[in-house]
């Protein structure tokens, strides 16, 4: 294991404490419990908190700010926070109007969050919750935990937080959460696996010409292991399942994201960027919006993940709104 | 002869030991099928109660114990297993209610309660390959015992094996809950990793109600 | 070799395709010679171009744009352009005022930046030329080639971005940009090789315990090979010469950046940001401004390298402005 | 017997086809020390020569077709090694300026104005370990044939034995100049790319001068 790291256990609190220090200008960070908070929190707006296990960054930390989160919460590595923290974050960034949980589905996430919420109910504040799911490798059945949330839960927060920022109320902000994650679906492919530091081996076992395709972000084996494809190939294969999936269609505006998974060279990324963008304009798809870089990662996993969000004048009105994160930023 | 504090002191202690023995091996199996955590979260939770043993009142009931196993692992463990075993051991110590001393009934009530609470959180089938693999045939073996008239001890044993078959059993499983869900057929041929450290756990029971039985 | 690729041979034209048609908005790319072009340029401002080997993403497409870089001209993967693209895209931006080259020192930049600009010079255009060089693992003297160019290059593009922007003249811009150079000094080390994908094979070897201090950009070999060690030592050991270099004294303000080499995970970036702003701390030094992340990548190296720009008020002002580029935007 | 522009162009043929042979080899050598491009850079710079020389006149010279060679590495290659061997083959071709046929002399002043304009760009002395040890010593066995009487292929011979000498001779340097001069002592026991391209160029050179003045 080849880490730029002191003591394993400490990973997440040196990392957060570099991440405030870094980005005073925007956040502060609480060090027990551990989270992230926009260092103006309280506002008199609706609060928006996400988080989940560490390891996904910038997600979440990095979307604390003007427009998007309020607070991060994050966990171990690759482990959803317990519910203290996610209470803590909550009441610090309650103004009054309420508080959106967005949470990735895992159950992991899903139970403790859920805490969290019966227990911040308890100290008066008003939660409601958003469950991502757009990851379309998992079959949404009875047979599984329901699809996972990727790297589409970057749109549901920008898109909700601007929401929120602009002063919708805690039913609006919600409502327009769902919308997102209606509207956008995503899958990915991993060409190497991670190391979590607290194991110290990788996530899982590839040979040289093989990848995993439909991982998810915690280092997971995906669906199934398959031999090493060009580019164009790859995009096509993840490609197919998310356009089939809502579907979209000829004459639909989208927001497309290529989010790299931590370790893939951003040369790489607009090689993939370009055949999406491709084949979503053969499908008579448009693209008006797009994103492209390491936003919902695995650690140091080489790989990418493809996200499509169908569009309307409110998305795209809160997308281009302006943002103030330290991953994430424009119009101030 | 009936189990007290002494004896969830104990279990508490010894499942804290064999988690932390068996911490890699955790790691691995949930690598295998999962995120490769489980083994350090539930290592991260037993190593956070052991301190907080001491601060027990000398006439610290068994539910006492229970609650504060239950509240350090929701506040510690996290991700899927913290809420589960959180669960487990609140709804074991409600169970348990103010009893000093527990007798055969007691104690399987005890794990009934666990089982069920941790279904009623993760709604968990059997066969989903969980660790409601390990707790239901532990449950209904402890069952069994107990109406063939066994001991606290001797019910508790009954219990551990059943878990222990019940984890092996999770195997040639495909899984519909928790993570390994998303592989579909490639969780085929390994063994889920909360359904091993429950049965970790029960065996824990096992052996030092065992040892309190003779002592 | 495991890359989101097709042929080795298109990985720079798909790239640069791939990325003007993500940021239609801001850049737009020429393709024979290859080059990257602000979408509005030319202006009545000096031109700013840089360029270089390809594979160093997001240098230097990523700052094309608003209060940055007027062009980019990437060569082959870790190879410096050959002159006529440099002298397409100098003309290409030519305002009347004059044209701003940014070059990293390395041989090959130096050379072909230096014919490009003497082609330029026939066609009437007034080129000025800076050069980059605040790697401080290479000793500056009769006996190299000089001090390498590294991550210290985003901080001249930027600063000196925005004093054109501003409307400087070219020897104003030129100045700006020389000021940076002088007070911006860089150390970086490696994890882990990269492979460059003509060549199919790792740029260097490393045992599972090295790493390499004192690494270039381009994959080269460091100065020296030693045993892994913890995060805050690492950081010692590069930021000891790069303060004793100038040297940084008590009292100083400074921009600090830590640059990921491409592969390695922010959540690591930021321990290291923490210890390098412990110790800048305890040496009575003020971090004023940070910047934290990957810019002067070698393509999916696991390393890193800290760079430390002296400021003052006209620096800081300049930093501040608004930038407005793929991949470092505020303000706008 | 003296050379003439089939001899310059089957040395650029010659050339681009030892290069391509070379190319893994030279990749090889400039990662130990550089960035691991040098021969990607050469094998782009002579395919892309390569269909330009049918464009060339019937009554093409000498000059002409080294000027071709200068412009398109120029504008091919790239690197450190594009600007320093089209700066070579251009005072290459300025030395031979409108001469049909090349004698010793005019050979030996081709190879001199190639050096010369190499360090001119690269400000390399002998012992910097860069091409510049593989062209000097070159020059100077050209220069010792030409006066002992050689033939413009001998003469070639003598140069092409000298520069590979000189390539071997780079190993136990540290380098001065170019990338591997970052590496200090490490840069020892590696031979530099570039003066092994040299030397394969003026090896190439010696074969079809040989065969043209056998045929
Ligand atoms: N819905 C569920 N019901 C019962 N047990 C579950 C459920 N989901 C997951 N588990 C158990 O949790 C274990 C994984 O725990 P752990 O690795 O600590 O958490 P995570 O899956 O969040 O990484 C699985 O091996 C399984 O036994
Ligand atoms: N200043 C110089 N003078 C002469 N030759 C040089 C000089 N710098 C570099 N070289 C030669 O160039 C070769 C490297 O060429 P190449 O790898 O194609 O370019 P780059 O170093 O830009 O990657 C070196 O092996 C060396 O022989
Ligand atoms: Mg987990
Ligand atoms: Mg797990
Ligand atoms: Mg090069
Ligand atoms: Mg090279």
């Amino acid at each position: 294991m080849k880490k730029l790291i002191n003591d394993p256990k400490n990973v997440v609190p040196e990392s957060v404490e570099g991440f405030a220090s870094a980005h005073a200008d925007i956040v502060r960070a609480s060090t027990d419990p551990i989270f992230i908070v926009r260092s103006d929190a309280p506002s008199g707006k609706v609060g928006i908190v996400s988080g989940g296990g560490s390891g996904h960054e910038p997600l979440h930390g990095g979307f604390v700010g003007f427009g998007m989160l309020d607070a991060a919460v994050p966990g171990a590595v690759f482990t959803s926070p317990t519910p203290d923290p996610i209470v803590a974050a909550t009441a610090a960034v309650d103004g009054g109007r309420g508080v959106l949980h967005i949470v990735k589905n895992y159950t992991g996430d899903v139970l403790n969050f859920e805490t969290a919420a019966d227990l911040a109910a308890v100290d008066g504040i008003e939660v409601r919750s958003v469950v991502v799911n757009d990851d379309v490798a998992v079959q949404d059945s009875l047979y599984t935990a329901g699809r996972r949330g990727v790297a589409g839960t970057v749109l549901v927060e920008k898109i909700a937080g601007a929401s929120a920022q602009r002063g919708d109320s805690l039913d609006d902000v919600a409502a327009v959460a769902e919308k997102v994650i209606a509207q956008v679906r995503s899958m990915g492919v991993a060409l190497t696996p991670c190391v979590v530091p607290h194991a110290g081996e990788p996530s899982f076992a590839l040979e040289d010409d093989e990848m995993e395709i439909g991982i998810g972000i915690h280092g997971e084996p995906g669906r199934e292991k398959i031999k090493l494809q060009p580019a164009d190939a790859i995009v096509d294969r993840l490609l197919g399942p998310i356009i089939d999936d809502i579907p979209f269609a000829s004459g639909d505006k989208v927001l497309l994201l290529v989010n790299g998974m931590g370790g893939t060279p951003q040369i790489e990324l607009y090689i993939i960027y370009r055949r999406a963008a491709q084949v979503l304009a053969e499908r008579g798809i448009e693209v008006t919006r797009s994103l492209v870089g390491n936003f919902t990662t695995s650690l140091e996993m080489q790989g990418m993940s493809l996200s499509v969000l169908k569009l309307d004048d409110e998305l795209t009105e809160l997308w281009d709104a302006p943002v103030q994160t330290a991953a994430l930023r424009w119009g101030r | 002869m009936s189990l007290n504090t002494d004896w969830v002191l104990n279990w508490v202690r010894a499942s804290a030991a064999v988690i932390a023995e068996n911490r890699v091996e955790l790691i691995r199996l949930d690598r295998e099928i999962g995120d490769g955590d489980h083994g350090e979260n539930m290592d991260r939770g037993f190593s956070a109660v052991l301190p907080k043993l001491d601060d027990l009142a000398d006439d610290a009931l068994p539910a006492d114990v229970l609650k504060l196993v239950a509240t350090t692992l929701i506040s510690t463990v996290g991700g899927a297993s913290g809420p589960l075993y959180g669960t487990a051991y609140l709804k074991a110590a409600g169970a348990v209610a103010d009893l000093g001393e527990l007798d055969g009934a007691a104690v399987t009530g005890l794990l009934r309660a666990a089982r069920d609470g941790i279904v009623l959180r993760g709604k968990a089938e059997t066969g989903d390959k969980t660790m409601i693999d390990a707790w239901s045939p532990a449950v209904d073996a402890a069952d069994a015992a107990l109406a063939g008239g066994s001991s606290p001890a001797q019910i508790l044993q009954a219990a551990a094996d059943a878990a222990a078959a019940g984890a092996e059993a999770t195997e040639p499983l495909v899984a519909r809950k928790g993570r390994a869900s998303y592989l579909g057929e490639r969780a085929i041929g390994h063994r889920d990793p909360g359904a091993q450290s429950t049965s970790l756990l029960l065996r824990a029971a096992a052996d030092v109600a065992g040892t309190a039985a003779t002592a």
